[in-house]
């Protein structure tokens, strides 16, 4: 069964028509200002200290997932035996 | 200065069209395309939150994120070429060997 | 005396019997009938001497009780009605069992025959010597049970096994109205004596008796009409007699009861069953005269059933219908003499059973003799037999004796007469006290038009079959000894025993109801039951002390003339055009009534109703949930696509909406 | 003291779970006789211990064991249980017996099944835990629901899913009625407990009265669809014909919504807000299924569904006998229960019998057997007498106390029961006369008579049935004593 286009539209629209409002109608608590670091702009080495500190146990599970997808994709993608 | 809203609202849309392609394509490759829009649209969520709340935490998940969107595409590719030497076509209204 | 110690072996040795008979008889000589035997006549030693021991000092009647269960008992109770019944019972059954040893030597399943005729002897004794109505009952149902397994014994004659069916069902409607009559008895007893007390039995005949008043006194509201309780629990016991003692309407599985072998006949008609009923109503016979109407109840079921069995004898050709009933006849004397007691008051009991057991020797006389005819010639049709008294002469002057007594023969106003002379007067003679006193004559005129047939049809039977030439060819001879021995024991009692014992009879059984075990004033019972009792017996005019002897010879003539004379052609009379012969013949269409509208017609149709339509319908409601649901996810499930992406939709669409209605709900409160 | 409580439902156990794992018939049989006859030996030294004159609770065994929501595991037996743990324990051996000879698929199975079924029925018995009570109560479906659905006739799949569904909501009602119990003293007194007896004390001090007749009436439906009494009889004479025999006599031998009757509803009964509007309505039921149950057994062609519905028809009087409240008319209840599990029994195992040998239960299709099947004709006999309620064998005792003592209170409703006393006789010996007497019918070849070890167990039962019928009080009395401690409560409250 196939969703027809303007139903499909309808419902995305819809969707858009929420979020959209919910965003705006929200105040969102952020820091007033952007944190403009002119000597520095980049964050990399931040995200790489919590990469390796404190979010070290997902990121191993991650890899590992990958490594399992990885193999999974190769297995399936290269068929059976010599096909 | 531009409000995080504005970045929401771009994130919101990107999903909208995503979702609509998911709604409406029959093919697979094209089904995967519009899921990795909407995945990088809640990357760009993740992303503008973390520079407006001044942590790091949230650019951390959209890297996972990505990496798991790679790990999806490669999967789901895979199950496309596996199902498309069965049935020699990926449409998705097809395969409806487990329904019912 | 020691001897009463022991008078629970009464019914005991012959239960005892049974089960070594059952188990153990086919290894005994002559299916263990010596076990049966044995013990029946211990039975009738330790009743007799009792009996003996009651006449000297009729007072001190032996009463024991033990706790049974809850807060009943079983007890033992021999006053003078209950040892009179003990004896005859004892000594009938004696006679018959030994009888049967004879008649039943070439069948190959006697040993189940004895011990089945054992059991049955042991119930009707322990229907007789209880001390409470539940103990009587339960005997009762004992004594349906082997009826139904004696007149089933042929089990592979579909006949025998449906008339054992018969009378098991039919005598069960009377017992389901006996345990009503029990049920609501219990129930006002517990109400009057305010619960149970710790070794009181409340359902002993002493207790029973003591709340007469009380329970006469409870009124209750019956189709708008106001009765006595005391009515209902007495007209329900009787309803349990009409069953059993074959009354009328309940009177049809006694004929059919003739597909068992005879000597079981002889038992159930003289000994040990339909004497039931009457032992009943006598038993509770001071309940009976306490509660108004009830005595007249039983005294017009008791004329009218005399009559009606009457006019069946008549036409049959069987000859144990014949006898059949005739038994249904006396029976309904019997009833009819009880009832009487609301005129004649206590003597009633005396009279009736007086006739009870004068017709034990005869009635049992009767079938052995017709056993007899039926072992040596091979046929009951009396069309088919004639002539059989040259073969079989000790048989045809038994039988012809046991004739004479139950057509009552004898000289009024002496001691001269066969036994039936003197109890059937007695209750004919009572019925004209009554007429007289109450100005009521329906039983009088009842009774003696029943005489007048008794007289017919016995000697028709006697005439048909006993003499004339043969009218097919059989070969008979002469019984062993072993069968004419009863049968000339039995003829001695029929001829002599009535004349011999009849005063002293009915003034031991005056004291029944007046002993150390119970004490009852009949006088006072009687005024509360409204019935006026005269003590004015014995001026009858000389005609209605004649009449019924009149009345028999005109019998025995009519049947001479008809039978043994043949000065009128009867097969214009006796052919299916005669409509009344028609309808003699077919018994008065009660086949059809009962068995064809009422049982298979109407229980049937409530049957199929309820099968058809009430438990389709309470059974489809339970299946059409089922069918429903299974139904409903059938559709149902077809939501579940399949497709990943209509499920994205549905999920995508509805937690919007939900968003939308959330929101909404939220501004509105 | 043994901790006879615990191990009549241990030992069952134990030896089912061993007998699943037998290899062959010889062990699986052997290990269910084992097994039951272990738990009959513990069920007589019960009864040998026990004191029948008091009403309070023996062999009591309590201990923790969710104690935040006050689940304990709580065992008794008392007067109303012991008979019934006798029953149970006296039957089964003799089923075991019965079906020795009998060849089936997966003989491991079966025994284990039917030592399972007795360890449920009688944990259900000791039970006086609502947590436990209730786990026990749904475990006799599981047994009953393989026994018919493997072993059983053509129909068998329907009628076993019948029986489950249509129970098991039953018991989800009832289910609800406990949760609502448990609430409501809970918000009561502030204390969490699953104990029957402080439950159903606590019932009283409701205040909503709607409450309490919607608990009550939650649960006792729960036991009437058990008994079952009409209209929600309808799974019976499917399930019942459609078992093999062994599950017609574990089916008989569940006797556990009677059994609640006792336990649970008659206590809480005087508390409800219309007491003697339930009364009536238990007094119709009872005696509406006694009729309903006898006129309908009357028209059945098959032999096993003829006792199926003389089955609703006993079970009748004991919803009657409950309904009368008078001591004696509640223990005669307790009687009939104990009464009709024996009688049911021999019925059944005839009924098997007859299938086995003659290859049919078409009640028009046999006859004559009596002269082929001698002995089982006599034992027959005697389980049809019992049925119809002939004195000297256990049903009379039941009936006439049933139909005497309620009488009492209820005299309308025991003369419609009086009315199928009759009809109750004519479909036996309808059925007698024309199964066993008559002509032999010769297309049903030659039929051999049951073996030894079916005569044994059938006539001991029909011997019991005999002895308890004639010398009812070893266990009448302790049930008169309980039913006076039941019937006090109501007097008490003024019912």
């Amino acid at each position: 069964m196939q969703i027809n286009r303007p139903a499909a539209l309808a419902v995305s629209l819809l969707f858009l028509f929420v979020v959209v409002l919910g965003t705006f109608g929200t105040s969102w608590n952020t820091v007033s200002e952007l944190p403009a670091n002119p000597a520095d702009q980049s964050n990399i080495e931040g995200i790489g200290m919590l990469i390796f500190t404190q979010y070290v146990v997902p990121f191993e599970v991650l890899s590992i997932v990958l490594l399992a997808s990885l193999i999974g994709a190769i297995y399936m993608a290269k068929g059976e035996g010599d096909k | 200065m531009i409000p995080l809203s504005f970045y929401l609202g771009l994130a919101a849309l990107l999903f909208s069209i995503g979702l609509y392609g998911v709604m409406t394509h029959k093919s697979g490759i094209r089904l995967i395309m519009c899921i990795e829009l909407m995945l990088n649209s809640a990357n760009l969520n993740l992303v503008a939150f973390s520079s407006y709340t001044d942590t790091l935490n949230g650019q951390v998940f959209a890297l996972f994120s990505i990496a798991l969107a790679a790990a999806e595409a490669a999967i789901g590719f895979a199950i496309f070429m596996a199902i498309y030497r069965m049935h020699d076509r990926i449409n998705l209204d097809e395969l409806n060997l487990l329904r019912w | 005396m020691a001897l009463e110690e022991f008078a629970f072996l009464i019914p005991v040795l012959p239960a005892l019997a049974f089960v070594i008979t059952f188990f153990f008889g086919k290894k005994l000589p002559s299916g263990g009938a010596i076990v049966p035997i044995a013990a029946i006549a211990a039975s009738f030693v330790i009743s007799f001497m009792i009996t003996l021991g009651l006449l000297a000092n009729p007072e001190e009647v032996v009463s024991q009780s033990v706790s049974w269960f809850a807060v009943l008992n079983l007890g033992v109770l021999i006053d003078p009605l209950a040892a009179v019944m003990l004896s005859m019972v004892t000594f009938v059954s004696l006679l018959i069992h030994i009888y049967a040893v004879g008649y039943m030597s070439h069948d190959p399943a006697k040993s189940r025959y004895f011990a089945e005729t054992a059991l049955f002897t042991a119930a009707m004794l322990s229907l007789i010597l209880s001390d409470n109505i539940l103990q009587l009952f339960v005997s009762w149902e004992l004594v349906g049970l082997c009826s139904y397994l004696l007149i089933g014994f042929w089990f592979e004659k579909p006949s025998a096994a449906s008339a054992a069916k018969k009378a098991f069902l039919t005598t069960r409607i009377g017992d389901v109205m006996f345990l009503t009559g029990i049920i609501v008895l219990t129930a006002d007893l517990l109400k009057l004596a305010g619960g149970f007390t710790e070794g009181v039995y409340l359902l002993r005949f002493d207790e029973i008796f003591g709340y007469i008043p009380q329970l006469s006194a409870l009124q209750a509201n019956v189709f708008g009409f106001e009765v006595s309780h005391l009515t209902i629990i007495t007209l329900l016991f009787f309803g349990g007699a009409v069953g059993k003692s074959g009354q009328f309407p309940l009177h049809v599985w006694l004929p059919d009861a003739m597909e068992g072998p005879t000597t079981v006949s002889a038992l159930i008609h003289a000994a040990t069953m339909v004497t039931a009923g009457v032992y009943l109503v006598a038993r509770t016979f001071p309940m009976f005269i306490a509660a108004p109407d009830s005595l007249m109840v039983v005294a017009y079921f008791g004329g009218f059933t005399a009559l009606f069995a009457g006019t069946m004898g008549i036409v049959m050709n069987d000859l144990k219908r014949v006898l059949a009933f005739s038994t249904i006849s006396q029976l309904g004397y019997m009833m009819l003499g009880l009832g009487l007691g609301a005129a004649i008051g206590l003597e009633a009991v005396g009279v009736s059973l007086f006739h009870l057991i004068n017709h034990a020797f005869f009635k049992a006389l009767l079938f052995l003799c017709a056993g007899s005819v039926i072992h040596a010639v091979g046929t009951q049709d009396m069309r088919e037999l004639g002539g059989v008294g040259k073969v079989m002469p000790i048989t045809a002057a038994t039988m012809a004796v046991a004739a004479l007594a139950l057509a009552g023969f004898g000289i009024p106003g002496t001691s001269i007469g066969t036994s039936g002379f003197f109890s059937k007067d007695a209750i004919i003679e009572s019925a004209f006290l009554f007429g007289e006193h109450t100005h009521n004559w329906v039983p009088y005129l009842f009774s003696i038009a029943a005489a007048l047939l008794t007289s017919i049809y016995i000697f028709r039977l006697i005439f048909m079959t006993f003499t004339g030439k043969p009218r097919s060819s059989y070969g008979g001879h002469e019984s062993p000894a072993v069968m004419t021995i009863p049968l000339g024991i039995l003829a001695l009692f029929a001829l002599v025993f009535g004349g011999l014992t009849q005063t002293g009879f009915m003034n031991f059984l005056e004291e029944t109801f007046t002993n150390s075990f119970v004490s009852v004033d009949i006088g006072s019972l009687a005024e509360i039951g409204g019935n006026e009792l005269v003590h004015a017996a014995g001026h009858e005019p000389l005609f209605i002390l004649w009449l019924p002897l009149i009345v028999a010879l005109a019998g025995l003539g009519i049947a001479f003339a008809l039978y043994y004379l043949r000065a009128v052609d009867l097969g214009a009379l006796a052919s299916m055009k005669n409509p009344v012969y028609k309808l003699l013949y077919k018994r008065y269409y009660q086949h059809e009534i009962y068995t064809e509208f009422f049982s298979i017609g109407v229980v049937y149709g409530v049957v199929a109703f309820l099968a058809q339509v009430v438990d389709v319908v309470v059974d489809s409601i339970v299946e059409a949930v089922g069918i429903v649901t299974v139904a409903a996810s059938e559709e149902l499930r077809k939501i579940q696509t399949g497709v990943v992406q209509t499920y994205a939709t549905v999920v995508i669409a509805g937690v919007s909406l939900l968003i939308i209605l959330v929101k909404l709900i939220m501004e509105v409160l | 003291m043994l901790p006879v409580a615990s191990l009549l439902i241990l030992v069952p156990l134990i030896f089912a779970a061993v007998t699943f794992f037998a290899k062959t018939k010889e062990q699986a049989a052997g290990m269910g006789l084992l097994g039951s006859l272990v738990t009959l030996g513990l069920a007589l030294y019960a009864y040998m211990n026990f004191d029948s004159s008091t009403a309070a609770m023996q062999f009591f065994e309590s201990v923790e064991w969710i104690p935040s929501l006050g689940v304990s595991y709580t065992v008794g037996i008392d007067g109303i249980s012991m008979p019934l743990i006798l029953l149970n324990a006296i039957v089964i051996p003799l089923l075991v017996l019965y079906s020795w000879k009998e060849e089936r698929e997966a003989p491991n199975r079966f025994y284990g099944l039917i030592l399972t079924m007795q360890a449920a029925v009688i944990g259900v018995f000791v039970a006086l835990d609502f947590f436990m009570f209730y786990i026990f109560w749904e475990l006799t479906l599981i047994p009953l629901f393989f026994m018919v659905n493997i072993w059983g006739g053509e129909k068998r799949a329907h009628a076993s899913y019948k029986f489950f569904i249509y129970t098991h909501v039953a018991s989800l009602v009832m289910l609800l009625g406990i949760f609502g119990l448990f609430y409501a003293a809970w918000q009561q007194t502030g204390v969490p407990t699953f104990d029957i007896r402080e439950l159903i004390a606590q019932f009283q001090f409701f205040e909503s009265g709607m409450l309490r007749d919607a608990i009550f009436l939650a649960i006792l439906f729960g036991f009437l669809a058990k008994i079952p009494t009409f209209p929600f009889h309808s799974w019976l004479p499917d399930a019942y014909s459609e078992a093999p025999t062994a599950g017609s006599v574990l089916f008989v031998l569940l006797k556990i919504g009677g059994y609640g009757l006792f336990r649970i509803i008659l206590p809480m009964l005087p508390n409800t807000g219309s007491p003697n509007l339930i009364i009536a309505m238990m007094g119709l039921l009872g005696s509406v299924s006694i009729l309903y149950g006898a006129l309908l057994a009357l028209r059945q062609k098959d032999l096993k569904r003829m006792i199926a519905y003389s089955s609703v028809s006993h079970m009748g009087y004991v919803t009657l006998g409950s309904a009368g409240l008078v001591a004696l008319s509640v223990s005669g209840a307790m009687f009939q229960q104990f009464s009709h599990g024996l009688i049911m029994s021999i019925l059944f195992m005839s009924a098997g019998a007859i299938h086995a040998s003659a290859g049919t239960r078409i009640i028009n299709e046999l006859g004559g057997l009596a002269r082929k099947m001698p002995k089982l004709a006599v034992i027959m006999m005697v389980g049809f007498m019992a049925s119809l309620g002939l004195p000297g064998l256990t049903g009379f005792i039941a009936e006439f106390l049933v139909l005497t003592f309620s009488f009492v209170n209820l005299p309308g409703f025991v003369v419609i029961a009086l009315l199928a006393i009759v009809i109750t006789a004519g479909y036996h010996l309808w059925a007698m006369q024309r199964a066993m007497f008559g002509v032999y019918n010769e297309k049903l070849g030659d039929v051999k008579d049951i073996n030894a070890l079916q005569v044994f167990s059938m006539a001991v039962i029909a011997l019991l049935v005999l002895y308890f019928g004639l010398n009812p009080s070893p266990v009448l009395d302790m049930m008169i004593t309980n039913s006076e401690a039941i019937v006090s409560l109501a007097a008490a409250a003024g019912v």
